[in-house]
């Protein structure tokens, strides 16, 4: 079991010691159970971390920010940051090591057992607790949660409330580290593809029809691209404007942006929009669920990622975020990847 | 104007409405929001509050301005596209939702009117439905200007008083409906009235967020806008429309051509909801982007709601419905973001 | 907005026949933009290329697009016409109307149709090419050749010859390779030295040879045209200027180790000549072998070296050359020894390979041509020669047929049955593979003439026993176990790549197939070119083959060398990838998969090399951040045909 | 009576393989359904997803990648790059529900006119049957 203390120690002693230029870590929201994303400076700041299942967030996508920030300082502070990660998001600090956007040497990662267990799913929880309004969750013994609601201590089997990707993970333990607390508890999934297999089951119409609902209701607010770690273009396929300006870029390098997709939320749009997005996750996608839970709507955007992540490993025995110095799925091929779709 | 309907005849009132196109909350998965409804039974009333706010049908996500092609002797056509005359009910409307119409109605009227706007708000009937619970644990309307009952913007507002409705007309729109539906509607006795108060008072009290001496609030941002504040707030924000989107007060939007077809030319001018919140809404076409980073955009919300809007049209942009700090995915809390402001440098 | 020009040819009937091309200059007459469209009979006659040159230059036309029949046919024509009237090569494009529509469709009406939208399509392209120049490249008249076998050889004299300077780098004391250990060559049974010491002497004697013996590439860079190559000479520790050759220096050496050149038959001292006839003739010391030079631990050498050539404070020197074409050449080896246990191989002094064997029948070898045991030096009566040893054997061993075995194990057969008449030659075998000229009779002459007794089948196990080797077999054709007590039994082992050509494809950013063998950019049509311009393939470093095709290959190596070398600058197609930086994030992926090695990255940000890029656009799709494109079909170019491809009825 | 559907079909063809061999069907005078407008791209290697999703937005019935066949590309290795991308394209566009044989991706050598022609001729007469491509096309 992690121990808090010594996540707050650790924290403290990188912090104190100066080589360290802030922390990432998750902290209580004063209001609710929910944690929120921690950026922690001092040393004496350390006390506000914590590390509970609400700690839902992946907070490699601020890594994505740090780059940004530190691309346009004049006088970089070039010590590395800190992160806390779970296993789900060791393996997109994996990635974002594999596409060099990120030096090892620039993040100091602070892994964290998810206890064989996992993250809460939000509104499984709130429909388990029938209106009661939970103040804290914790990890307990094996497979459980212990949930404080109204003072009164409730005890729940983690599989009834653990976020669905959770259900479905191969790496509940940090698979990159400089320091690890917690113990490895091996937990495998008995079907990771389960939630895509359902989809899979359906006819060609019922998928349409299925999608067709889920994807119609998008408002595009892109809190599915906002919130991903690995959407980290500089300009994104939708967006309105050339992000590629320079002082000497003219009129006609400016109308060379392509429209592939109009903003309005229609539904070619949005299809296309979504289409997009999961192709070009794919090989990158570690399924941290970020999108899903984002998303205001109830969209369950995760599984056209979760597909691309099956076919992956099905067709091209490919899996994502375990090996920094593999090539990407991409830019790879094998002389014998399945060709049998082809005429 | 003021009525009693039993619960059993409201979907009797609504069928007397059959010349008006009806919307009214529907559930989606678990997902709230206002659709347009073709049978009087379906309406559920029984509901917290919705995703989108009603705004998304006074101003549409999607508005098609005009439409333009090249015609067979390749001259360009042009026809401008107006929103259908069609009078319309919206059931189930939340106090605040409604107060916040009245807000984008400062901005799209005035000095020069938005026809588009005002074509749809102008046929539009709001029947409000007042909260007897917190439709969220966010709710903080009572702090900016707004409550449970509040029958700003609305031209019915109804009251659950269990197997009842109390109905009061606010405006001559409101009357009409109600005399549309004239003998399902009761006279209020004095224990209604009575039952009205106490749930009216029983509903604010629940309201537990509160944004204290909000007063303070514009003043102190005035002085805040260089305020390395911002840097640390938007830390977590990931620059996602969420907050501006739902919110029932914003109203930002961006004109642009989408092009079907470009031989024949074919394609439409559209309106589309836009947010600060985007990078490239602010984005010059020089390359030079006024608010570069989260921080800037992040102050641009605050500032817009408690600092600008306040100065140009002496109200909050901001009705307390709470979806903003409920739906962001990092927990990014507009009350707490205010109480620090205002405790800043204190 | 750009002013486009568009001509729609009738190609006589072959377009007009099926398609309405009076329609199809009207319709494109009223497309945006099109500023001019007209037909015409035969565009690509004088008077309609006259058509396009007078409308350029009086309807100001910026660019032009002629609908006729395949671009692989007039583009050229139309491009230059283009060119005449004033515009850019590139502002020209061809709506492929006839081979991909009027040929293949009867309905005039929808084929009519489809050819507006091809056309309108076009016109979409056009509109956004750049006016590019072609990239041009000067080029250094000097040639590299990696490999001093016959291939090399061959390689290296051609380009001699034809004018050119040519370094040759020979990692070994001495060019000559493997054909230099061979006894006589199949068919004709030509004696091999005889043939090849001429060629090697012409190397060492030729004016525009710099020979580097003991040496080897090290490094390189640039590009094809302007390499640059660092060259490792190792130290030999012997002047070859002042070495008389007296032999004086072996013969107080007091270290004895094996002799490559007899393949381990005989030994040979630390110091040594690899042969007689070596070039360079010259003594090497070899520094594994020797006691030690720092501190010295012997000196005998030195001591009796009159000339002082010995210098055993020689180092090892890097030679820098700059270089225009690499021809790489650097052969095979025998399939390691260690990996064929279950035939003997170095167990029983009686199992040789077929290299071991060559030098047993060489008038030049250990035994002067005469054929013995290695064990007992007793002429063997009964002699087993195995083909397929570690060839044709995917599970264990390499999948691929070593091409050349089958002839020389007929070859060993009969050598053998010409020194020993009253022995007797077994050949175990799968197949005959006797494709060549006048192999086939060579094959059937050591069966009909020689009496070799083949055997189709495999050896199942080789063992001694009582100093006669036990074969156990199996003839497939009989169905009977066969059991040989032999003498000697020799091995066809299979060709590998030479140990090292790894590394050095690496260095060279040369491809390797799955066994190691370099990779031609075309396997019909482009077999002795590299994937990299400018650098070619000769001999087995490409595949296994026998002498006169290395020898082929090596010519036509040369010959493509020099296609590059006569020319003092190369041109190249600008139509290359291009990147916005602004955009790139250097992850690095396109780098991954271009096939030319033409992408690479410079601080976080991808680089093109365009003489290296042939535009070919993959490094494109793979992008994500949409930050490289290739110039001339940019994705916003393929936007608007996809949509010019679709609008309308 | 109602005109016959007639699927309007992309093809996206290499230029050196199977835009060749579309040439040589041409050439050689056989015969295929004037469904297809061909876009020659330079390698099967450079097709893009946003494309293919482009061309169904557009309104596309169909739409085809065509290439080298494995080990012929003019450029190496393009095809394989094509291979694998093309079938997470296809598998993602099934997931969602659109009919399969409305994306196909097909080997065409530039000798193969036969078999090029025969590609279009079987894609028309798999897709009349199924009508027009609604699920994706741009509608308003």
């Amino acid at each position: 079991m992690v121990n808090l203390e010594d996540l707050k120690k650790e924290a403290k002693r990188i912090l104190e010691e100066g080589k360290i230029k802030y922390i990432i870590g998750y902290e209580r929201s004063p209001n609710g159970m929910m944690s929120m994303p921690a950026f922690i400076k001092n040393p004496e700041d350390a006390e506000r971390l914590t590390w509970d299942p609400s700690c839902v967030y992946n907070l490699t996508r601020f890594l994505v920010d740090e780059k940004r920030r530190k691309a346009k300082e004049k006088k970089p502070d070039t010590r590395p940051v800190a992160i806390v990660v779970k296993g789900c998001d060791s393996r997109a600090v994996v990635v974002l090591l594999q596409e060099k956007f990120i030096n090892r040497e620039d993040v100091y990662i602070l892994g964290v057992s998810c206890e064989g267990a996992g993250v809460v799913d939000e509104k499984k929880l709130t429909e388990k607790l029938k209106g009661k309004k939970a103040d804290k969750i914790e990890f307990s013994e094996k497979d459980h949660f212990l949930i404080t609601s109204d003072g009164e201590k409730i005890k729940i089997p983690a599989q009834e409330i653990l976020a669905e990707r959770c259900l479905e993970c191969r790496a509940n333990f940090p698979v990159i580290y400089d320091e690890v607390l917690g113990e490895k508890v091996e937990r495998r999934p008995e079907d990771p593809f389960k939630s895509i297999e359902r989809i899979e089951s359906l006819s060609k119409e019922e998928r349409w029809a299925f999608w067709k609902e889920q994807l119609d209701k998008c408002i595009r607010c892109y809190a599915c691209r906002s919130v991903c770690p690995m959407c980290y273009c500089d300009e994104c396929v939708v967006d309105t404007i050339s992000f590629a300006v320079a002082a000497d870029t003219t009129a006609e390098e400016k109308a060379q942006k392509i429209k592939w997709i109009e903003r309005s939320p229609d539904s070619s749009e949005n299809f296309v929009y979504h289409l997009v997005r999961a192709i070009h996750l794919a090989g990158r996608c570690i399924d941290c669920g970020e999108c899903e839970r984002a998303c205001p709507l109830d969209i369950p955007v995760r599984l056209l990622n979760k597909k691309l992540e099956k076919e992956a490993k099905e067709l091209f025995d490919y899996e994502v975020g375990f090996d920094p110095e593999k090539p990407s799925l991409a830019s790879s091929f094998k002389d014998d990847d399945p060709e049998d779709f082809i005429r | 104007m003021q009525k009693i309907l039993r619960k059993k005849s409201f979907p009797q009132w609504v069928k007397k409405l059959e010349s008006y196109k009806i919307y009214a909350p529907a559930k989606n998965g678990d997902v709230w929001n206002y659709e347009a409804v073709n049978h009087s039974e379906d309406i559920d009333l029984d509901y917290l509050n919705s995703v989108l706010s009603p705004k998304k049908i006074i101003f549409p996500q999607r508005e098609i301005f005009l439409e333009f092609s090249t015609s067979n002797d390749g001259n360009p056509e042009i026809n401008e596209v107006l929103p259908e005359e069609n009078p319309s009910v919206i059931f189930g409307v939340r106090p605040c939702d409604a107060k916040a119409l009245t807000l984008t109605d400062s901005v799209f009227g005035g000095d020069f009117d938005d026809l588009y706007y005002w074509r749809r708000r102008d046929q539009a009937i709001l029947v409000g439905l007042a909260c007897h619970n917190p439709p969220s644990p966010n709710c903080f309307c009572l702090s900016v200007n707004g409550s449970p009952h509040s029958k700003e913007g609305l031209d019915i507002l109804m009251t659950d008083l269990g197997d009842r409705y109390y109905v009061e007309s606010l405006t001559e729109k409101g009357n009409k409906l109600l005399n549309l539906g004239n003998k399902f509607f009761e006279e209020p006795k004095a224990k209604d009235k009575k039952d009205l108060e106490k749930i009216n008072l029983a509903s604010e009290k629940k309201i537990k967020r509160r944004i204290k001496e909000i007063k303070k609030i514009p003043p102190q941002l005035k002085e805040m806008f260089d305020s390395p504040f911002w840097d640390e707030e938007a830390m977590s924000c990931i620059r996602c429309g969420i907050c501006t989107y739902l919110c029932p007060t914003c109203h930002c939007f961006d004109i642009s051509d989408e092009v079907l077809s470009s031989s024949p030319i074919e394609g439409k001018r559209v309106r589309t909801w836009d947010t600060c919140q985007f990078p490239d809404f602010t984005m010059h076409s020089s390359g030079h982007n006024p608010r570069p980073d989260k921080a800037s955009r992040l102050r641009q919300r605050i500032l817009h709601k408690f600092q600008y809007f306040v100065e140009r049209y002496k109200n909050y942009q901001c009705t307390g419905c709470g979806r903003c700090i409920s739906k962001c995915p990092v927990g990014i809390d507009i009350i707490e973001v205010l109480d620090k402001v205002r405790d800043y440098g204190t | 907005m750009k002013r486009t020009g568009v001509f729609v040819c009738h190609c006589g009937i072959n377009i007009a026949g099926t398609v309405d091309v009076k329609k199809v200059a009207k319709e494109l007459s009223r497309h945006p933009g099109v500023a001019h469209a007209e037909e015409y009979v035969y565009m690509c006659s004088d008077p309609g290329q006259n058509l396009i040159t007078e409308a350029i230059k009086e309807k100001k036309l910026d660019n032009v697009v002629v609908a006729c029949c395949s671009p692989t046919l007039h583009e050229t024509t139309f491009r230059n016409t283009s060119k005449e009237a004033g515009l850019n090569e590139f502002q020209c494009e061809i709506a492929n109307i006839r081979e991909q529509c009027s040929w293949v469709h009867k309905d005039m009406e929808k084929a009519t149709r489809k050819a507006i939208k091809i056309t309108k399509s076009a016109v979409e392209r056009v509109r956004r090419n750049e006016s590019l120049e072609p990239i041009s490249i000067p080029v250094t008249r000097r040639a590299l050749v990696i490999g001093g076998g016959i291939a090399g050889i061959q390689s290296a004299l051609d380009l001699a010859n034809s004018g050119y300077e040519v370094v040759l780098v020979e990692r070994s004391p001495s060019i000559g390779g493997h054909m230099i250990q061979l006894s006589e060559t199949f068919p004709t049974l030509d004696c091999s030295q005889c043939i090849l010491t001429p060629k090697m002497v012409e190397v060492s004697k030729h004016p525009k040879i710099k020979l580097l013996t003991y040496s080897e590439v090290q490094e390189i860079s640039g590009y094809v045209g302007n390499f640059k190559v660092k060259i490792l000479k190792k130290p030999t520790y012997v002047d070859p200027d002042k070495c008389t050759l007296c032999d004086e220096c072996t013969k107080v050496c007091p270290v004895v180790v094996s002799n490559e050149f007899d393949i381990g038959l005989t030994g040979r001292r630390a110091i040594y000549i690899p042969f007689p006839q070596a070039i360079p003739a010259t003594y090497t010391l070899d520094i594994k072998s020797c006691p030690g030079l720092l501190p010295i631990a012997c000196g005998k050498c030195a001591d009796v070296c009159e000339p002082e050539a010995i210098d055993y404070d020689m180092k090892p020197d890097i030679i820098e050359e700059d270089i225009g074409a690499i021809i790489v050449a650097t052969g095979y080896d025998l399939y390691d020894k260690g990996l064929m246990a279950e035939y003997g191989y170095g167990k029983y002094l009686d199992v040789l390979d077929g290299l071991q064997f060559e030098r047993l029948c060489s008038a030049s070898g250990p035994t002067q041509g005469k054929i013995i045991r290695p064990s007992d030096h007793k002429e063997p009566k009964e002699v087993v020669f195995i083909q397929c040893v570690g060839s044709r054997d995917p599970e264990l061993h390499c999948a691929y047929c070593s091409k050349i075995c089958c002839m020389y194990t007929a070859k060993h057969a009969m050598l053998y049955k010409h020194h020993v008449p009253d022995g007797q030659a077994y050949i175990f075998y799968i197949d005959i593979r006797s494709g060549g000229k006048g192999y086939e009779e060579f094959v059937q002459r050591a069966v009909e003439e020689d009496g070799v007794l083949y055997l189709r089948g495999k050896v199942s196990k080789i063992f001694e026993d009582k100093g006669k080797i036990k074969v156990w077999g199996v003839d497939t054709l009989t169905g009977k176990d066969i059991e040989i007590d032999a003498d000697m039994v020799v091995l066809a082992t299979a060709m590998r790549p030479s140990q090292g050509a790894g590394e050095l494809a690496k260095k060279l950013k040369i491809a390797m197939d799955k066994d190691g063998f370099l990779s031609e950019a075309h396997p019909k049509l482009r077999p002795v070119e590299s994937v990299t311009p400018g650098m070619f393939l000769a001999g087995a470093a490409q595949a296994p083959k026998d002498i006169p095709e290395a020898v082929a290959q090596a010519s036509g190596a040369a010959a493509k060398a020099v296609a590059i070398l006569s020319q003092e600058r190369l041109f190249h197609a600008p139509t290359v990838a291009q990147v916005n930086l602004n955009l790139c994030t250097g992850c690095g992926m396109c780098v991954e998969v271009c096939p030319y090695v033409s992408l690479s990255l410079k601080d976080g940000k991808v680089e093109v090399n365009e003489v290296l890029c042939e535009g070919c656009g993959t490094c494109s799709a793979t992008c994500l951040r949409a930050a490289i494109q290739v110039k001339n079909l940019t994705p916003l170019q393929v936007h608007e045909m996809i949509d010019a491809s679709l609008g309308g009825r | 009576m109602a005109d016959e559907f007639e699927p309007k079909i992309v093809a996206f063809l290499c230029k050196w393989c199977s835009s060749a061999g579309s040439d040589l069907a041409g050439v050689s005078r056989m015969q295929y359904p004037p469904n297809v407008i061909p876009i020659t791209v330079m390698c099967s290697g450079s097709m893009s997803p946003l494309y293919i999703l482009s061309a169904f937005k557009k309104g596309a019935d169909g739409v085809l990648v065509s290439g080298c066949h494995p080990g012929d590309c003019h450029y190496i290795k393009g095809n394989f790059y094509a291979r694998r991308r093309i079938a997470l394209v296809k598998k993602l566009l099934e997931f969602i529900g659109l009919e399969p044989q409305r994306f196909q991706m097909s080997w065409v050598s530039a000798a193969e006119g036969t078999k090029y022609t025969q590609i279009i001729k079987d894609f028309v007469e798999e897709l009349k049957p199924i009508g027009p491509q609604t699920k994706l096309r741009r509608s308003s």
